[in-house]
């Protein structure tokens, strides 16, 4: 096994946004992402409820470090000063790497 | 003193167990089943009835509560921004939720008056449904100005396709093509469970409520007064609108409950898409925190009183 | 023109509702409960009636049904290979979907001959139950052959201990063991709300549909015309070995919309494990894209009729 | 033989489905709906019967329970310590879970004493409640003695704020509140639907008992020859108990059935946290895999039957 | 784009652990944290089921690394030899460092 | 506090393969592993619905490297031509190297 280098981009947001950003994830170059429902607390507090209002998503990308860094800058200007988000990269290998 | 509709004690047991801070809650899944089943039943029941009545006799009717929803937040907009000291887009976005109308207090008002056997036009979901909408608008309107751009397709498809439009027009158009008799196989579960199903969705919003307590506590006496004095002055004018359209007395009652209701479903999430420099905090504490249960409490006998006394003195 | 039942109704809302993108989605686990109570329901209404019976008067019919989803699969193979072009695995994965059996298309067939008063043989359940697993049998060895070596084991505890089958078997076995009287406690659940339950079920195979038409249009015009030309033959067939079994002609009309309907649940599951190879997009663009909706839609009065017809002909 | 009730056949489809390893399970969100209704509906039958009767003729069947429910432990401790050889913290653990009460048996038995029309005190669901926690004050004083500074304040808030216990304290509130008039609009919810509900979750117990078999298999026949005995003699404590305080022969069987049961949700979440080297596997292995199964198959009807022949004998 | 390297401690546990591993967070730095709802095997067997004495959380921290070793270390000394419980470390970048 | 090396493998796949890729990992030696509940869009399309066949779980495995390669590559040529399959690989420290 060779693995190659990849970036995850981890992104961690109100349920209200998930349709918008997986419209601008697919526009700026991702192949592909997974989504898990999530709650937790943060600058804006507790996000922890049945109710769509208060309940988080976390998403994932794993892509070329440049599309990486493309998503993570458009978010981090467009989204993150009015919405509850965070958004974290880490180093990953992966397999198959024309997949991502 | 007011008799307390026995389904309102199990949004009071929510409200109890949130702020003991017990393990209580609904997983978000039956939540959403159980807003869902309501949703679709009050369509479906609206639906029923304007099957059964020519629908242009209800054009002026329709045309009045858009023009309500779309009026109120301009009413609300200026107490909030000036003597409330908002900034102009938390203004506008609160002003939104009390132009448009809570579901769960509708019900809550349905249930009320169908134990106590008051009759209203039971078209009523139909407008309950237009009035979602109108004031969505006026609060973008009054966050943005005509001038700035908004993203205009974003912002319809979130208004117009949201789950509770969508669910409540569904239900409305399953029940104006099916029809009372259609509809009989689906009763047990839509219409015998209603109450019981409400009783579940209460004791959610009685756990709900309890957290926006804390953000009251930090966002002062305004949201307060604003959530108590804004219903009141809404239903005043939703019975002068009922008893001008020739509403009868619980029909104008109903109406006024729907002027005075505060969205907490639709205009947060539309809001939280157009207008996203609004802290939704402060919206929902004042929705949901104050006038969803003053109104459930307190307003629905209240309002209903006061269109009974309208109608004795002016309708005859 | 045809009246449609109004839980139909519910399967087009949700068809718009998907087509236009709305938000609108059944939560996973309710949509499993959903099926879980269906599938209960309907086994449960199967053993009642096998209670009341000579179980082995149904022996006859019991390995017919057996032999019926056998064989069609092996009548839809070469349309598939032949005419149809099809890589052979994904020939024979949509042939096992095609000789299987769709347990929501039998509850809407119940409900409209429930609605219309027309007596079946109450037994179909286990009819349908054992035509679910024959076709999966068939699909393996058409795409395989009986050379190779199939994992035996792992493949017949995935068919058999599926989690549809499992109920629709349990549920027989609790209807045939407690019998009706016995059933009376959790008739409310299990049957005053069947149909409801029924309706939100279609609600969500109406979102699924929708999310099915993206498929349908790369892959063409076979998957189109095999779904709509294969129900047809099959309930022809079903037709016939109803008239031949001797059963009434609500019966009949049972046995074709059996033979004519697709699996969606169990054949999916057991083909993506077992022929791995086949891509599963294409079965279930026939199966949900076209064949489920146009039996729901068109065929179930239509094979009513044409069973109808045959019993006038040949049965007397 | 004894004849199952109908209800018990969904625990045996269950615990067949587990241990033939098929894929069936609930939700976790459908687990918790439905252990909420039932918590809910037992709580508001007995809040009805609660406002029925003047309070202070049940405060010595209250403090009974409470003092049983206490000592039980006490006498469960040192056999499982002793002859058991199991260590402290797991003796003390598992002797909690058998002062305490099972919901599931409860509502099984009050389904099988409604079907075979048994009377028996309908305030019993209050009895039910207080019986939940002294069992787990005896447990922790069982592990940590007196000496050792447990902490307290977290403790109290894990048993009285636990869901189970909020649930069937908020039900027991509204019923004696709203009374039996008042909850007519909630029972087609939560009275009509009971037995239906209660066979989901039967169901899912079935499936839950059969994964404890493979920790019965590890730990031994200590478990098993527990399981049993203690609910036999811990059923005859009930019944004394119950002939002493004049119960009717219904309400003696269940004040029986009561001190039978064994706890699994109440306190094993709280042992957890208050003794938590206790292993878990082996409480749960005890209450779950031997004694549920042995109570709501065999053990009701005898210890009914063990409750008449002692009125008989003794009352009367 | 120039991250910031900061820890992402991840926790897998009992579900009824929750309401207090989440104070303990709070007590010992964390901004915030991210809760998903798992199942799973382990040395103390399989989590798996419908019902909360058998449920698993997975809990992610982002942090400073001396909070993540602090949390990390508090952890496994009181929770760990009683519970089931993993933990495990890795680095990442976030891009707004002062919310972590 | 030291912690020591291991690898985290994350497989992102069909929800059906659930039951058959928990042997899988059994047999070839991992201790643990961890699953939650996921949505996304990959090659092989949208998987993202209320239904089984369109649902994807996310599952996480912490290993010795040498047993992370050998279940990737297992998986690799087993599974993922033909079914919708992702995986990678990432460095993590873990507290407690025996569990692992
Ligand atoms: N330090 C953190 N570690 C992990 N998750 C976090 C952290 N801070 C925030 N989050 C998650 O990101 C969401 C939004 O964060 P915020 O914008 O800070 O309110 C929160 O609801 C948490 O789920
Ligand atoms: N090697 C592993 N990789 C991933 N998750 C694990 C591993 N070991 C344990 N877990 C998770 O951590 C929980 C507790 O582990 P344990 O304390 O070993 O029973 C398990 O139920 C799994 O969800
Ligand atoms: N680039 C990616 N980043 C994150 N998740 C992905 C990515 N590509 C695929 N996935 C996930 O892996 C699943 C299967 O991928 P695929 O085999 O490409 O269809 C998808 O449904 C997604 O949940
Ligand atoms: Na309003
Ligand atoms: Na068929
Ligand atoms: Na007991």
């Amino acid at each position: 096994m060779l693995g190659h280098s990849r970036r995850l981009l981890t992104i961690v947001t109100e349920a209200a946004l998930e349709g918008r950003l997986v419209q601008e994830l697919e526009r700026l170059g991702a192949h592909g992402w997974t989504i898990t429902d999530a709650r937790g607390r943060g600058s804006r507090g507790v996000r922890n409820s049945a109710w769509d209002a208060s309940a988080n998503v976390r998403i994932e990308v794993v892509c070329e470090p440049a599309t990486a860094e493309a998503i993570a800058d458009h978010l981090r200007e467009r989204y993150a000063p009015n919405y509850a988000m965070i958004l974290f990269l880490s180093d990953v290998l992966v397999l198959r790497p024309e997949k991502f | 003193m007011i008799a307390l509709d026995p389904i309102l004690l199990f949004f009071l047991f929510g409200l109890a167990a949130g702020l003991l801070r017990s393990e209580l809650r609904l997983p978000p899944a039956v939540y959403e089943l159980v807003s869902m089943v309501l949703l679709l039943a009050i369509g479906m029941k609206g639906g029923v009835e304007l099957a059964r009545q020519p629908f242009l006799v209800l054009v002026p009717q329709m045309l009045a509560v858009v023009a309500l929803g779309f009026a109120l937040p301009f009413a609300a907009y200026p107490l909030l921004k000036g003597p409330g000291r908002l900034p102009r887009a938390d203004a506008a976005a609160i002003a939104a939720h009390y132009g448009s109308v809570s579901v769960g207090t509708y019900a809550v008002a349905a249930a009320y008056f169908a134990s106590r056997e008051i009759p209203f036009e039971e078209h009523m979901p139909l407008l309950l449904a237009l009035m979602e909408v109108p004031a969505i608008l006026a609060g973008i309107l009054l966050a943005r100005g005509f001038s700035r751009d908004v993203e205009l397709r974003a912002m319809l498809h979130e208004v117009f396709l949201g789950k509770g439009i969508v669910l409540l027009a569904g239900g409305l158009a399953i029940g104006w093509i099916a029809g009372d008799a259609g509809l009989a196989g689906v009763k047990p579960l839509f219409f015998d469970l209603f109450k019981g199903i409400l009783a579940l969705f209460l004791l959610e919003m009685g756990l709900i409520t309890s957290t926006q307590f804390a953000s009251l506590r930090r966002h002062g006496v305004v949201l307060v007064l604003f959530g108590l004095a804004m219903p009141l002055a809404s239903a005043l004018v939703g019975t002068a609108m009922g008893v001008a359209l020739g509403l009868s007395p619980g029909g104008t009652a109903m109406l006024a409950i729907l002027a005075a209701s505060a969205s907490y479903i639709a205009v947060p999430a539309a809001m939280r898409i157009s207008v996203p420099e609004a802290n939704p905090t402060l919206s929902l504490a004042a929705s949901l925190g104050v006038t969803f249960p003053f109104n459930v409490l307190v307003g629905i006998p209240l309002y209903h009183a006061l269109a009974v006394r309208a109608h004795a003195l002016l309708g005859g």
